[in-house]
């Protein structure tokens, strides 16, 4: 196995990295920038470097300094975590080369599935379904004729783009020749890439991810689906597994057609493909993501498997200890991320002290966390400052339990999603299951007016 | 300095009929604390406090910069790394370090090398002086921003 | 089901009632002390009730005053927790007579278990071995009489005795008549009982409980032993479930005779018989404890059975919803229990302010608590802080997480057993399952002398 | 009275070199903050700290009772529950309260009952004076330790 394993990455998903390796007896170095001096991940950490200022630019994103942060410490691999260079195929390429393994895919399976243009491609020769829509558009005339074939809304989209970054609805031909050149020169900006297509716009689907494991052996393996529907400018803010909305039958063929993308591109280690699912059960794929996610916890939970030791395994070149019937799911999870944001104010980050703070326990609840009473947010990097995670023996009963590990919850300091999370959870479409990826807008917009409670003071602190 | 500063917070607390003072400044935070005082009728159950009296250093978040800081004065002069990787204080293995102690050295001197990512990047000097201190042992790894060398500049 | 349950208790144990209560739709009173009016049950609870002063007897340990606040609150039945009034017949008696359901057995079943010469008797009659011994001794004669048939060493015990208070070992005849007048005068004035008994003294036996439940309607389940060796006069510092040391064949002897014992004296509700097993597995019954237990949480994590609800659901009357086929267990579980004392200063009490606080996350990790960074711990209860449970897929696994689980734990301010707790978790006989009752007054002597590392600080805390 | 005392320290602070006094008496703690200053040199990457001048009224275990208490001074006397139970402001339903505001009442009175475990138990006046203000109504709850009457005792 690995000796040692330098974490390229922060905050929760570098201490989850460092549990995982601590259990399977791997040594582990922290890099950290200056601003991060007083975050635990270093502590954690067998090992410490620092890399450079807050800024990512000048420290997490920084591939020279995280190299030689390996080299100093003679780790023999490198995992980037999400977010930050976990999707970078250049890093991935000059971990390589600089003989650390990559905890992740080679570069030319992240090429493949990043741009996106390319990864429509991959999943149709997969027989995996795609959204209606074009491949790079050359110019306008080509947009309206395609857009007018598949019919209006439709969605003009960056190839390069992501994180809900570059793309725009358009309802007509007028909308469309105005919005071309906007979004190709958006593009250009925004991802150094000015490549553009078009794909019919579905208005009111779920969001539901599969996620899979593959091994450098060629065996492959599904989690079963994740519900993501609840999400704000394709940020998402509560997960699920399983998901109420698919039954049996959707479930057998959405992870089929995983695995068959899987295989396609040959993929080792944890990735999820994502889907959108509209009211009929016909589902979309939207993209694969070559990381581990915020949300593997609640696969986690309800397959009892340690998704990052398993990702772990299969980069050192294990084969995989399991196949397909050895997996057995149990009861249902559900993920809630407090983000230090204002949820009232247009989501404002809120990076402050905390300056008191109390977490749920109990059985059946996860704290995957990095947050202290005492510890300063800095300002440079995502918001997310934890996330509560629950199981329980049916998704009713895992709500009622989210409802009381959110009531036991304080964080005194920061604005946070806190109060949200409390609303939505006790919200009857959501209890019921009766969502789709506009829910959070249009609650969010309901909420507008209505006059919103002032969250708890907890006033037990001193 | 900062024990004068503790004195007069002693003397303050002292001659007053308070129980405890704490004065935060920008880098260290000063707390005293009397004795408890004999406590009458129904405060009673007040758990006992603790009889303290305490420099806490770590108040603000660059107190570490002190600790990894050595003292300087307004004549010297501290090169820190640029980057994390492997310090070298000689061309190669064979040849002499690039500076010395008590040697001067102008500014665009090189004084070291830091080897990173097999490359190997001649750290220049950015002022003129003498050289103070050496900080790193030749080969060691060095973090990003960790002192190197401590310069004289008066002049 | 019960519309309002009252916690007659603090710190985790009501923590963890009040869980429980929510997640079944229940509403909790929380009564208190002046000294905890910044605690948490007080916080998590719908009501809160003052009930006197700092000191046990004018508040925890007063019925009176718990009866009135569960009179005023319109609660409809009493959870006692453990300790305080848990195995107090007389006030399982004024909680019926005063229309409210008292969570634990009836007055005669506490009385019947609760002296020691009785559940002896008990034991006997329903066939489980019993260490060899008397009935009531009268005089000294007797003494010297049963104690020349069984052998020295023997252990002179009070009837009423518990807790590790009233009782010794004697050696030899001349001991035995000294200690006769000895512990008896003690039982008087400690238990209020001067009854004594004698048995003959187990050395180097390990201590295994096993966990049963019974419902009103004659049905009985066990869920397996745990192993609760690791102990310093009789207060348990680490339990696990399963024991390494019980095997199939053992188990299923152990889990028989403690059913027999329940059924034999109807037994509702959640309870514990805890036997001394000797190195030949012969098995002896030292006393049954008719509350719930601290380690609970360890039985919990392997049978996936909340036993908090289901105490209650008995005692409201439910019929069991499972039988003993259907019930399983996973993996193993390990709980480290988190004191506020002095575990190199002879165990002294530390009930100082929480000044920082780190507990522990991520997959298989459970935290079972009531303090937060601020809080300061009074100085009139139990010293217990809270309990790091943790659950794998085996006992190596298990081992291996809680070291790291309390690597990540911090609590500065009191002095805790956690650098004592990290010593034994990576001590080789612990490790190997090689240990008995004697085992942490052995690894205490051999410490002494020994240079003990001072515990880490936290210094990324401000 | 408090208020004095943070003029005072705010005045102190004011003219001093120094960002923040934090000041605690047993059962307060007052604490002000100046505005960040103009950072010079390399404590530029400082976080820029909250801008406060605030009276924290949660500094000690027994602020809850400030809030409890009604007003008080040296003339006043506080009575309160002995216990948790149901208070009745008379002997039964049909007659008088046992106290009128503005009454006087003599030690040893019976000012109250409050029933817990279905006794009915006579609280009676520990101090002679007049009855200033009733803090309970009848058939309401008590929690142990909770302010029933206000007495005036000043004679």
């Amino acid at each position: 196995m690995f000796k040692k394993i330098l974490i390229a990455n922060r905050g929760e998903i570098a201490i989850r990295v460092i549990r995982a390796c601590k259990e399977m007896g791997i040594k582990t170095v922290a890099v950290y920038s200056k601003a991060d001096q007083y975050s635990l991940h270093i502590k954690f950490a067998d090992e410490a470097i620092c890399i450079g200022e807050g800024p990512p630019l000048q420290s997490y994103l920084n591939i020279p300094r995280i190299i030689a942060a390996a080299e100093i410490s003679n780790a023999d691999a490198i995992h980037p975590g999400y977010g930050f260079l976990a999707e970078n195929a250049q890093f991935s390429a000059i971990c390589e080369e600089n003989g650390f393994c990559f905890i992740g895919p080679d570069s030319n399976t992240i090429n493949l599935m990043g741009d996106k243009v390319n990864a429509r491609k991959v999943a149709e020769d997969s027989g995996v379904p795609i959204v209606p829509g074009s491949n790079v558009l050359s110019s306008v005339d080509e947009l309206l004729e395609v857009s007018n074939n598949i019919g209006y809304p439709v969605m003009l989209k960056a190839s390069g783009g992501g994180g809900g970054k570059g793309m725009r609805v358009l309802h007509d031909a007028k909308e469309a020749e105005k919005g071309f050149s906007i979004i190709q020169s958006e593009a250009s900006k925004a991802f150094d890439n000015p490549e553009i297509y078009v794909e019919k716009f579905i208005n009111n689907g779920r969001h539901i991810e599969v996620q899979v494991l593959g091994d450098k052996f060629g065996n492959y393996v599904h989690l079963g689906e994740r519900e993501c529907s609840v999400q704000r400018n394709n940020q998402k803010l509560i997960e699920e597994c399983p998901s109420s909305f698919v039954d049996a039958e959707l479930r057998q063929v959405l992870t089929s057609k995983s695995l068959d993308l899987a295989k396609k591109v040959n993929y080792v280690g944890a990735g999820t493909v994502e889907f959108l699912v509209d009211e009929d059960k016909n589902f979309y794929f939207i993209e694969m993501n070559t990381r581990i996610q915020v949300e593997h916890t609640v696969t986690e939970m309800v397959y009892m498997i340690d998704l990052v030791k398993e990702q772990i395994k299969m980069h050192y070149g294990k084969e995989m200890s399991f196949n397909q019937d050895m997996i057995t799911s149990k009861g249902h999870s559900i993920e809630c991320r407090l983000n230090a944001e204002d949820p009232f104010n247009n989501f404002t980050p809120s990076p402050k002290k905390i300056d008191s703070l109390n977490f749920p326990g109990g059985i059946g609840v996860r704290i995957d966390s990095y947050i202290y009473a005492g510890y300063q947010i800095p300002p440079f990097y995502d918001s997310m400052l934890g996330k509560l995670i629950v199981h329980s023996s049916s998704r009713k009963k895992a709500i009622i339990k989210m409802q009381r590990a959110l009531q036991e919850t304080f964080i005194e300091g920061p604005k946070t999603t806190l109060p949200l999370l409390e609303m939505i959870l006790s919200n009857n479409d959501f209890i019921n299951g009766n969502f789709d990826i506009n829910f959070l807008s249009n609650f969010l917009k309901k909420m507008k007016g209505e006059k919103i409670e002032s969250s708890r003071e907890f006033d037990v602190y001193i | 300095m900062w024990k004068d500063k503790l004195k007069e917070v002693i003397y303050i607390l002292e001659n007053s009929d308070i129980n405890e003072i704490e004065v935060r400044f920008w880098f260290r935070k000063i707390k005293v604390t009397k004795k408890p005082p004999i406590i009458n009728s129904d405060i009673s159950n007040l758990s006992p406090n603790v009889v303290t009296s305490t420099v806490d250093k770590h108040s603000a978040p660059l107190d570490k910069e002190d600790i990894i800081s050595p003292k300087v004065d307004a004549n010297t002069f501290t090169v820190r790394s640029p980057m994390p990787g492997t310090f070298y204080s000689s061309p190669d293995p064979d040849s002499d370090s690039f500076i010395q102690i008590n040697g001067s050295v102008s500014q665009g001197d090189t004084m070291c090398i830091v080897e990173a990512m097999k490359i190997m990047n001649e750290i220049q000097c950015e002022r003129s002086g003498t050289v103070k201190e050496i900080l790193v042992e030749d080969g060691s790894p060095v973090e990003f921003d960790q002192p190197l060398f401590i310069l004289n500049c008066s002049e």
